[in-house]
Parts: structure tokens; C-alpha cells; sequence
């Protein structure tokens, strides 16, 4: 089955992250196909590269962008919700005039759209709430 | 053409979902048939004379009074959210349609995706 | 004497319970944010709040942001920042329940 | 034919009884994350979940990590994320409550 | 010298804050008196027989077993938080003085600050 | 009086910023003094430079910002919280060897001993929660 996940709770702070990781690793276990995780509300710090966890932590963006990289997985941002909590990629750093930005490898900045269409193109929609 | 239901189940200003449930019932809106069910503490989201100002938030309440204008015709209200929180319809900033939990169960069933906020 | 602040909804949290099971008689109840509502008349929370010990009171401007001023409870009084920040003078200690 | 997963704790939060006014007889609920405090043995809320028209089931790993194994109500069986995955699979759509 | 109160009322996981409120705890005991309250889903926190590792998070209540080492003494759990869950003393890692609400609303009291998480 | 405040709730997603700062400026407004702002769990996001609201919208991060230069008000936010965020100045993004930082002016990365001194030290400290 075609499946896609959205993410609405910020890393560390709410277990949603987690639980979508889990279930997204068992998806492919299964043999199902991930056409998209989506990262709305608080969801889109997921994306921040910048994040330094303790040495006996798991790096939340980095385990999101290496699964995405290994199984080639669309992971997309909501740039709504992104741009207003401080979730940049290269090109929205140029346009607002911004000194850097800070998505992590593998994730894009799209539209909500992306969302509707994940739930229009896949069998399944799971979200994990916050 | 897949149907979408979109819960928003939030107060407003406490937090932000119940702003991005009403971009998500925008966005949807323009791609597939739509229903939104205002249910919980979403009831809220479409309690008259709302004034965000005092607060320097955005008010986004008055979007909610025109979703007509964008093709969102199915809009239904929770019964039991309504009478627990000693609301009625005339409390609110638009006209829905009040529902039972038994069709709030249909709804649930009938449409093929539902997003909850 | 102790100033309590709850910031969630009894429709949706216990928060605003627990609150009030750890309160004295003797301490102010303010509701801000999305605990305003629990300053709503006729709903299923109202009596619990009109008839609890602590005197009770809600913040104007979240109140009136969510359009509640024709809905608030004729037993609770409102204050604004002004009166917020002149009940954590006048208390003790403020304790935030959210 | 829906799954229905709930992430809050009965206990904190009014999501779990909303989800149980919504969901029908023949749909199945799966308590995830703080949701598995809903599957408590003796607590206030056991006998309302344990009486439940829909099918309760509790994911196992949020239950072990919290470590409830040994609180579990009888009336309610596990799944592991294998088994989530299948239920979102034999069910025609996932209902999320948060 | 002011003493302190902190005050968790969040179960273990779902949310960060109790592993933020442990961490207020230890920093606080190096400076201040401290009593530590575990209070609604907080009681949760010092439930035994924990193992987050199969959801890959770290466990940090084996640190709540070992408190009295820091110097925090004083750690009281509500009875009635207890009860409405179905738990025991018996459930938990750590010795905690089980107290009334009457007893919670005396520590809100005499302690000059209170934090909660 | 001496009043400290602490912050708990990630901006635009959790009222508590917008709470903490009308009440801050009240404080102000009748003669108080602020000690310190300290910024904790998803509250370390108010201190990310890189947010982009909506032009009808405030800009949070910012708002903060002048009104600690322009008040002498002490931001600090919890370096261990903000690690584990991706809320990084300059001295920790080097030290993790990241290649750029992301904390708006006026801010300061500090230990959670600073909140027990701020309790310590303020006749009240007011929390505003998520």
C-alpha cells in the first residue's frame, strides 16, 4: 500500500517524532511504499539542522534525513509553518534577506498543498499529533 | 475524487491549530469536495464577536464567516460540544449545521480522508 | 496567599481540576489564555467554578479575544494586565497551573 | 471501518472520552504515547475503556516503556508496531486524536 | 535561604517535561532546599519497571531512584493522584511520602517558590 | 519589586510568549523591575533569529529582542534545552563545529542554574506555561 505520514509535535518535546519514525521504519519492513511525511505546526523543527542533542541521544533531523536519504523518501515542510518559526532552506534565506539557513539535508520547503495531495495520492494518512 | 473531512478540535489562541485546520480546509478546498466539523473545544473556533487585537494576536475568526465563498458548503458543528460548553447557534459566527454524535460517527465513516487539528 | 493561573480549558484539560483540589480558601483562581473558559456560564464546568472556595477571577483581554464577554459567568469578576500584575503583588507567590 | 489512535492520557486530557463519543461499535481504538494510560487496570477511568463498544488495543512498546505490563487491564490485548501497521492496513481509514 | 518547591504533573515521554523537571531539581538542590511534589500524570513519572528503550528514548527515571543522593529529601506524592490511577506506593522506584490535598496545599504554602512542569 | 519570568511555550504555536510579553510590559508600566526572562523547554524557540512571520503578523523573536535592549532586560535561555532545539550562538555553533548560528540579539545561552538564581534572587517569579 501507498502510505503518508504527517507530523505535528516539535522533537524532543512531544514523542509524536518518534512514534512517526517508528512506524515509518515498519512501513518499509512491511513492503509498503512511504510517498510522503509532511511536517506542519511545531512538526517543522524536525527539519532544523542546527540541532545538537547529548552525546546519548538520537539526532532527531539527522535520523529523519538519513532514512529519507536510504530509502528514498520525499520529506516535506510545510513553508507556512516553517518560515514563521525559523525553518529556512537556502532559497526563502535569499529572499528574506536572512544570513544563513537551517534545513537539514533532505527536506524541502513546500506548500500545504503537499499535505492534501499526500492524502489524495496515498491509501493511507497517519498522523502523529502533538 | 476522494472526500476530505477536516476536525478542528482546538480553542482558539491557546494554541495555533486552529488557524492551520482552516488553511488546511483552504487549501483542500481548491483540490476536493470538503466537509469541516467544528467539534470540542473547536467550537470555539466560531463563537461570535471574537476580537484577537486585545491580545496582538491575529484574529482569524471572520476567514471562518466567509468559508462559503470558498466552496465549503458542508460545515457542521458538534450537538453535545455546543451543550457542554452552554452554547447554541446563535452563539456562532456562521450557519452549520448541528450535529449528533451518530452522524458525527457517519461523517467519520463517509469521507475518505480525514485530518484532524 | 497564593495567586494560581491556569491556562488551559476544563472542556479539554483536567488542569483547572487539579487546580482547584490543590487550592485554599484563602487563594485567587486568575483563568488566562484558553482558561478563560472555565469562566463560561451554563456550560458543564460552570457550577464546579461559581461554587469553589477560592475566589475566582479571569483575564479581560483573553476573555474578550474569544468573544466571551456576553458568556462570563455573573459571579466572576475580570481584571486586566494591570490587575494581573497587581495580584502577584498582593499574593504571596504565583503558582502556574497549565 | 476505521483505526482510531488516541495519544493523550485519560487522566490530563478529554481526547480519549471525545474519540469514544465518535467512534462506532465496529471501528477499533489504539491507545499510543501517553494514550496507553487509558488501558490502567483500577484506575478511574478503567471500567469506562474496559465497557467500550469499539475494540480497545494498546501498543505495546509505548506500554513497556512507561512501565505498565504489569497494570494492563485484562480485557485489553497488545499490538507492536508491526501489528499497527497491519491495523492501518485491514482498517479503511486512520482517525488520529491528539 | 528561600526554599523551593517543583511541582511534576506531566506523565514520562509523551511529553519532555519531566525529564525538564528532574533536571530543575538537581540544579536547584545544589543551591536551595528542595521538595519535590509528584502530582497528577507526574505520578507516572516514578513508575516502576520503565524501559524506554524500546521506544529509543532515554529512561531517565532510574535518576528520580536516587534523589536522597542529591540531597533532595523531601519527595511527596499525592494520595489522590495515586488513587484516581490504581496505583500504589508499591508501584513506584523511589520511597515518597504519600500526602492528602490538604498536605499539598500546606507545601504550596510554605514554600517561598514554586515551580511547575 | 523584582520580578522574574519564565517562558515556556515554542512562539505562534502556544499563547505563553504573548502572555509573558504583555506581561512584562505591564510590569514595567507600573515601576517594576525585571530581573531576567529565562526561556525553557519548546520556549527556547522565541530566541530563533531566523523567524519570518507574515507581514500582519508580530514578529516574536524580535519583539523580545527590542524590548530587552531598550528596557536592559536579561534573556537568557537554557543552553541545554536550546542544544538538543538547534537554538545555537555563536560560541556553541563552534564548538559543535555547525557553520552558522541562529540566536536573535539580546539573548543569552545559559545554565538552568540561572532560573533557580532567578527564583532566588526575584520577589516573585511568574511562569507562563504550554
Amino acid at each position: 500500500m501507498i502510505f503518508s505520514l504527517a507530523v505535528y509535535g516539535s522533537p524532543y518535546t512531544y514523542q509524536s517524532s518518534d512514534s512517526a519514525y517508528q512506524f515509518a521504519r515498519e512501513l518499509l519492513n512491511q513492503g509498503h511504499e512511504i510517498y510522503r511525511i509532511f511536517f506542519y505546526h511545531d512538526g517543522v523543527y524536525n527539519a532544523n539542522r542546527l540541532t545538537i542533542p547529548p552525546q546519548d541521544e538520537i539526532n532527531i533531523s539527522s535520523r529523519w534525513s538519513s532514512f529519507a536519504g536510504e530509502n528514498n523518501i520525499e520529506l516535506v515542510v510545510c513553508v507556512a509553518s516553517a518560515l514563521r518559526r525559523g525553518v529556512l532552506d537556502d532559497s526563502e534565506s535569499r529572499r528574506y534577506e536572512k544570513d544563513t539557513h537551517n534545513i537539514e539535508q533532505n527536506f524541502t520547503l513546500s506548500g500545504l498543498g503537499q499535505l492534501i495531495d499526500a492524502g489524495i495520492v496515498s491509501d493511507r494518512l497517519v498522523t502523529f499529533g502533538s | 475524487m476522494k472526500s476530505f473531512l477536516i476536525i478542528t478540535r482546538r480553542s482558539p489562541y491557546g494554541t495555533s491549530y486552529g488557524k492551520e485546520a482552516l488553511d488546511a480546509v483552504l487549501m483542500a478546498s481548491a483540490f476536493v469536495p470538503v466537509s469541516l466539523l467544528f467539534l470540542d473545544d473547536g467550537v470555539f473556533q466560531i463563537k461570535q464577536h471574537q476580537d484577537a487585537d486585545c491580545i496582538e494576536i491575529k484574529d482569524y475568526s471572520p476567514t471562518f464567516a466567509v468559508l462559503e465563498q470558498y466552496d465549503v458548503k458542508n460545515i457542521y458543528v458538534s450537538a453535545s460540544s455546543l451543550q457542554h460548553r452552554g452554547l447554541t447557534e446563535k452563539d456562532l459566527v456562521l450557519d452549520v449545521e448541528v450535529i449528533s454524535d451518530a452522524r458525527i460517527a457517519n461523517l467519520l465513516d463517509t469521507n475518505a480522508v480525514v485530518l484532524s487539528f | 496567599m497564593i495567586l494560581h493561573t491556569v491556562n488551559k480549558s476544563p472542556y479539554a484539560d483536567q488542569t483547572l481540576l487539579s487546580c482547584l483540589r490543590a487550592a485554599s480558601e484563602k487563594d485567587t483562581l486568575l483563568l488566562i489564555e484558553d482558561g478563560v473558559y472555565g469562566a463560561l456560564k451554563g456550560g458543564e464546568y460552570s457550577a464546579l467554578v461559581e461554587s469553589a472556595a477560592p475566589r475566582i477571577l479571569v483575564l479581560a483581554p483573553d476573555l474578550e479575544a474569544r468573544g466571551l464577554l456576553d458568556k462570563l459567568s455573573t459571579t466572576i469578576a475580570t481584571v486586566d494586565y494591570a490587575g494581573f500584575v497587581e495580584l502577584t503583588v498582593t499574593h504571596d507567590k504565583v503558582v502556574s497551573w497549565f
